[in-house]
């Protein structure tokens, strides 16, 4: 595995290299009938280590579900490695090697950590089911490959004593862990995240983070985040683009976004504007304090 | 009246439950371990033992090959039921089930020419020519019965034959079903039930696994249906009622849906439950005219559903703690 | 075209009277979980309810609808305490809940046999008066149905969009948990729905019986998968959609026969055509007319 | 500030799923109007505190106490979690806060239990958070995760409650909607409404927090002001990434 300074390398150079992996062109999707997404264009070159910001409602989940083939675009086109995805089922879109991960962190709940991260594994004969019962050799050398790999990565991820442990019964954090080494587990060209290291403690957050960028240098993989953590977003990340209403506002090097007055006014929001909001709180609060008696203790 | 000592009595119970056993295999490998809801297993059972006996009386062929192909139409069928109705949510998707399964019934007692109609297998032939199908199948049972004979004399009856028959065969198939949730096409299915999306967003293919387990989980059905038309050696459409399905779940539950060692144990209490109170003869039972004895008798097997439910909701041998993991 | 018309208004009186069933397996499923197996033997209960008190108490038929309404209302609540909230206290699943409702279909069916005895039973109704307007005929007992069916459907809806109750019944249907950490009892709404469902229950079986006119033991047991049907035709967890499911069912059975639609379908075809009208309508609308579409 | 009355008080809790317990043996104090934080790392048994604590599960050992300025205590460890609104005790859960078919309206008005709703009240909220007043007919299912936390906290304010449990409510949020729900929690705080936050935002937690408690395995670690935890080493160095001191947010 490659230490962090040449990952800090690859990664400064990873906005320059090779063509665009991802690429969305003037997509919109409709949710429950509410325009989520409109006409959002963006690109990632294969590489990138990129991040989507943007305030609430703004539309990234429904931006990622439809990159992932969960949402069908109701606009637009979706083009990954040259092949146009939009329309694909999502397991078709994982299986080519776009994988994303879920804001709540979804695991197998009554399945074992390891076997969570078995599952993510690709070409297991075991799988199919004729190979499963015709190719009982072939199944059970992959299965020890797949199991090796499994355990390396829990480890990794600091879930290896959890191995055995459903995975139902680990806390919200760990179940994120968990989601993201099976993510891996499919060795993606693009890792999809909603929200890493939302409901993740920032010391394992941080790990998290780092880990994803050691790969990323390692392994060519192309990763795009979405994040509210600014910090890290501007620390770490090669591209941000940033959607605010449905549409992307801005996308470009982070220390353009950062200055970008439009994305200050749509994501970070004035100073002034929210103390605005704070005092016309507190009016609101002090106006009722009278009436709060009511709820005494019997 | 038969005894509560009867042998041939017991042994047909177990033949029954057997089969039912059989039965709730398939549906806990489509349930308890793929999270489909379907209540139109009875339609399997019957598509199976229908091809059979047509093949056999119609078109000739022996018994065997016949049963291979009834297994066989089974399992097509249920890739051809679940090709339109799998993309529905799972409580739709079960309702849909209970609609197959009385369709199919319905057309069985309608097409008359194919199936004999609501007289059922004996009028296949017509009705001045009993068919019948089943010739194939005594052989085996009487050979079976002889084998048994040597072990454990006079009480090997042709019943007790079949019931060895019936439970060696729910033994196999509680293996199969132990061999596939292990492996690693069993985890998908585990996993497609603990979260599709997440399993979607692996790369699983989850229309194609559900598919694979509503057919092989229609052929083992179907093996029920096979050997239910064995067992009654002439079957009609009212054999293959839908509350058989639900018979079926009720042992399922009973089990625990993901405890296959459950099953049997199940079957046991569940065939001794319906028959035992066949047994309530005794005062205050005996006042009773008859229709009233059996209408109290299957109230207290409703009641004593509702009690065990009541006491143990994880089934017989399910896990408490994996029931309450979301 | 009268014959048509002849249809379009009893498919309307059998539809109203099974959404009225329909929407009271609704309330419990979206509330409770509970797939009530045991609802078309609630309705049966209603029936003969009615049946004693109209006949064999001679109140009259009012006074026998009222009384199928209430008493299998309180049965429902009576059951609640005693068998559901154990079972809820358990954090039973969906399918155990399933096994005791058809375990407690199974003691009803029969309890009411082993009190009633088979045989089919008639109310004392006069089964010949009817309105005749311009070729139509419209049968007193079916009209009475129809408009009281009708009434309770609007109460219902009424009750459930314009009261806090019933935004709590609806609001249970997603989280039962966050109802009671809102402050609302999760064991007295449970009561409400039992209440609502059975009331619902009974007042359908009557109403079916005065449609069918004669009617037995197996009243209810008989319409079960009808009233899924219309549950799952107008969306699961959706009582507004369980309310057109039924109507809109009712009137797809009843028109299926008409002899102008490629000479009509038996009366014995009923449940077929309604499992494929069914079909059909999953097919273009996967969660039924008012269902939810699934939001990730 | 006069010398802080305690409001909540729990002693000894012990809780967990299954065989495991999850915390045992957690104590903690919480002063009327202030606010405080529980921090620590995944599994430390935050969220399970905050649920054993408002009756969602049911404790095993120890018991919570409400105290008041008269110097009675109310022993609401066994109370049923819908009579706890009554008490004047409200929370807000990490997931499934919202009820996803109901309008935001509806949702607000639950938020009252089976009383009848004065538009006053609702009127008051609305104000707080002006987003929801133009979205009142949405269905929640439609809307964002911020907007859905919003919600959430609104209809836990309907009632006025004495005291707010919050399980993590800035996770998902954007940095301005993570401003805004401070801003907010502070100015209910002005109100005089105690609050406990459970956090994963931790150094936005602390920086808020009149007294935060740091959670590791089911145990409670460290206690003190806010601040000064945050600016303390050991708790940097072990829970909040190594950054002492970072400006928050």
């Amino acid at each position: 595995m490659a230490d962090a300074g040449t990952s800090g390398e690859a990664r400064a150079e990873g906005g320059d290299v090779g063509g665009p992996l991802l690429d969305v062109r003037a997509v919109g999707v409709t949710v429950g009938g509410v325009r989520a997404v409109e006409h959002a264009t963006l690109s990632l070159r294969e590489g990138a280590f990129a991040s989507l910001i943007g305030p609430n409602g703004a539309g990234k989940t429904s931006l990622l579900h439809a990159i992932s083939g969960f949402y069908r675009p109701s606009a637009g086109e979706i083009h990954f490695g040259g092949r146009r995805i939009d329309g694909w089922p999502p397991h078709r879109v994982a299986a080519s090697g776009l994988v994303r991960t879920f804001q709540r962190g979804r695991v197998f709940a009554r399945l074992s950590c390891l076997d969570n991260m078995r599952l993510g594994a690709r070409d297991h004969p075991g799988e199919q089911f004729v190979a499963n019962l015709a190719r009982p050799r072939a199944r059970r050398r992959r299965e020890a490959e797949v199991t090796s790999e499994a355990r390396e990565l829990l480890a990794a991820v600091g879930l290896g004593p959890k191995a055995d442990d459903l995975a139902g019964t680990l806390s919200g954090g760990q179940r994120k862990l968990l989601e993201f080494a099976r993510a891996l587990m499919c060795r993606p060209k693009l890792v999809l995240l909603d929200e890493p290291m939302a409901g993740v403690n920032p010391t394992t957050g941080r790990q998290v983070m780092e880990r994803i960028a050691q790969l990323h240098a390692a392994h060519s993989l192309t990763v795009f985040f979405v994040e509210h953590q600014l910090d890290v977003v501007m620390a770490m990340s090669d591209h941000v683009v940033v959607m605010a209403e449905g549409r992307v506002i801005k996308s470009g090097p982070p220390e353009e976004v950062r200055s970008d007055q439009a994305v200050h006014d749509a994501y970070l929001g004035s100073r002034r504007r929210r103390e605005a909001v704070g005092r016309r709180g507190d009016e609101a609060l002090a106006a009722r304090a009278p009436g709060r008696d009511e709820a005494g203790l019997r | 009246m038969s005894s509560v000592f009867n042998v041939q009595f017991w042994a047909y119970v177990g033949v029954i439950a057997g089969i039912y056993g059989i039965l709730a295999y398939s549906l806990q490998l489509q349930h308890g371990f793929c999270g489909l809801l379907n209540f139109g297993q009875v339609a399997f059972m019957a598509l199976s033992g229908y091809t059979m006996a047509i093949l056999v009386v119609k078109a000739g062929l022996g018994l065997w090959a016949a049963s291979a192909a009834g297994l066989a139409v089974a399992g097509v069928f249920g890739v051809l039921m679940g090709i339109p109705t799998l993309r529905l949510r799972a409580d739709y998707f079960a309702i849909v089930t209970i609609a197959v399964g009385e369709i199919v019934e319905y057309l069985a007692s309608n097409m008359t020419s194919l199936t004999g109609g609501a007289a059922g297998s004996i009028n296949l032939l017509g009705p001045q020519n009993a068919a019948s199908y089943d010739g194939a199948w005594q052989d085996a049972v009487s050979r079976v019965q002889s084998w048994l004979g040597h072990a454990i004399g006079s009480a090997a009856t042709a019943t007790v034959a079949t019931m060895a028959v019936v439970w060696v065969l729910l033994v196999l198939v509680a293996l199969a079903v132990w061999f596939l949730v292990r492996s690693p096409w069993g985890r998908v299915l585990q996993a497609i039930r603990d979260d599709e999306d997440a399993a979607a967003a692996t790369g699983k293919n989850v229309f194609r696994f559900k598919l694979q387990v509503l057919a092989v989980g229609g052929v083992i059905a179907g093996l029920a249906g096979l050997l239910f038309a064995f067992e009654s050696a002439t079957i009609s459409p009212t054999d293959y009622d839908p509350t058989i399905t639900f018979y079926a779940w009720t042992i399922l539950v009973l089990a625990g849906t993901t405890s296959i060692a459950g099953v049997p144990l199940a079957s046991v209490v569940f065939g001794i439950l319906f028959a035992g109170v066949l047994f309530f003869t005794f005062p205050p039972f005996s006042y009773l005219g008859s229709a009233d004895r059996s209408y109290l008798q299957l109230m207290i097997v409703g009641a004593a559903l509702i009690l065990l439910m009541r006491l143990r909701p994880q089934g017989l041998l399910g896990n408490r703690q994996e029931m309450l993991l979301g | 075209m009268t014959g048509l018309l002849q249809l379009v208004f009893d498919g309307v009186v059998v539809g109203a009277v099974l959404a009225l069933a329909a929407a009271g397996v609704s309330l419990v499923y979206g509330g409770l979980r509970i797939i009530n197996f045991a609802q078309g033997d609630y309705m049966t209960l209603g029936a003969y309810v009615a049946l004693g008190v109209s006949s064999g108490l001679r109140l009259g038929m009012v006074a026998g609808v009222a009384a199928a309404t209430l008493c299998t209302s309180a049965f429902a609540v009576v059951l609640e305490p005693v068998l559901w909230r154990p079972l809820r206290r358990a954090r039973a699943g969906v399918l155990s809940l399933f096994v005791t409702a058809v375990g407690l279909s199974l003691v009803l069916r029969q309890g009411i046999l082993f009190a009633a005895g088979g045989g089919f039973q008639q109310y004392r109704v006069d089964a010949y008066s009817a309105w005749q307007v311009s070729g139509l005929r419209f049968p007193t007992e079916e009209v009475v149905a129809g408009a009281a069916a009708l009434a309770a459907i609007l109460t219902l809806a009424t009750l459930l969009s314009r009261t806090q109750l019933g935004k709590a019944l609806r609001g249970l249907a997603d989280s039962p948990e966050l109802t009671a950490i809102s402050g609302i009892d999760p064991d007295r709404l449970a009561v409400v729905v039992w209440a609502l469902a059975g009331a619902l229950a009974g007042l359908s079986g009557v109403l079916l019986a005065l449609v069918e006119t004669s009617f037995d033991t197996n009243l209810g047991w008989d319409q079960l998968l009808t009233v899924f049907c219309a549950v799952v035709l107008g969306g699961i967890g959706s009582t507004y959609g369980a309310l057109i499911g039924g109507i809109v069912l009712g009137l797809v059975m009843e028109l299926a026969t008409w002899s102008g639609f490629a000479g009509g379908v038996p009366a014995s075809y009923q449940l077929v055509v309604a499992f494929v009208a069914l079909v059909a309508v999953l097919l273009v609308r996967p969660t039924g007319i008012l269902g939810r579409s699934r939001i990730l | 500030m006069t010398a802080p009355s305690p409001f909540l008080v729990a002693e000894d809790l012990v809780a967990g799923y299954g065989e495991a317990d999850v915390i045992s043996g957690v104590s903690l104090s919480v002063a009327r109007a202030s606010l405080v934080a529980i921090v620590g790392p995944n599994g430390a048994g935050k969220s399970t505190l905050l649920r054993a604590l408002f009756g969602l599960l049911p404790p095993r050992g120890g018991r919570v106490l409400l105290l008041e300025e008269g110097g009675s205590a109310l022993d609401v460890t066994r109370v049923a979690v819908h009579r706890r609104a009554a008490l004047g005790m409200a929370l807000v859960p990490q997931l499934d806060n919202i009820f996803p078919n109901l309008s935001v309206r509806e949702n607000l008005e639950l938020g009252l239990g089976l009383r009848r709703p004065s538009g006053e009240q609702l009127a008051e909220v609305l104000e707080l958070f002006p987003m929801l007043a133009a979205r009142a007919g949405t269905r929640c299912g439609t809307l964002s995760g911020g907007q859905r936390q919003m919600v959430a906290l609104a209809r836990a304010m309907v009632r006025r409650p004495r005291l707010l449990l919050l399980d993590e409510p800035s996770a998902g949020l954007a940095p301005s909607a993570v401003e805004e729900l401070f801003d907010q929690l502070a100015a209910i705080k002005v109100n005089g409404t105690t609050m406990l936050l459970v956090e994963q935002n931790a150094r936005r937690a602390l920086s808020e927090a009149d007294w935060a408690y740091v959670l590791d395995m089911g145990r409670n670690r460290f206690e003190g002001p806010g601040p000064s935890l945050l600016a303390d080493e050991r708790i940097a160095e072990l829970y909040l990434g190594g950054l002492a001191g970072a400006p928050a947010g």
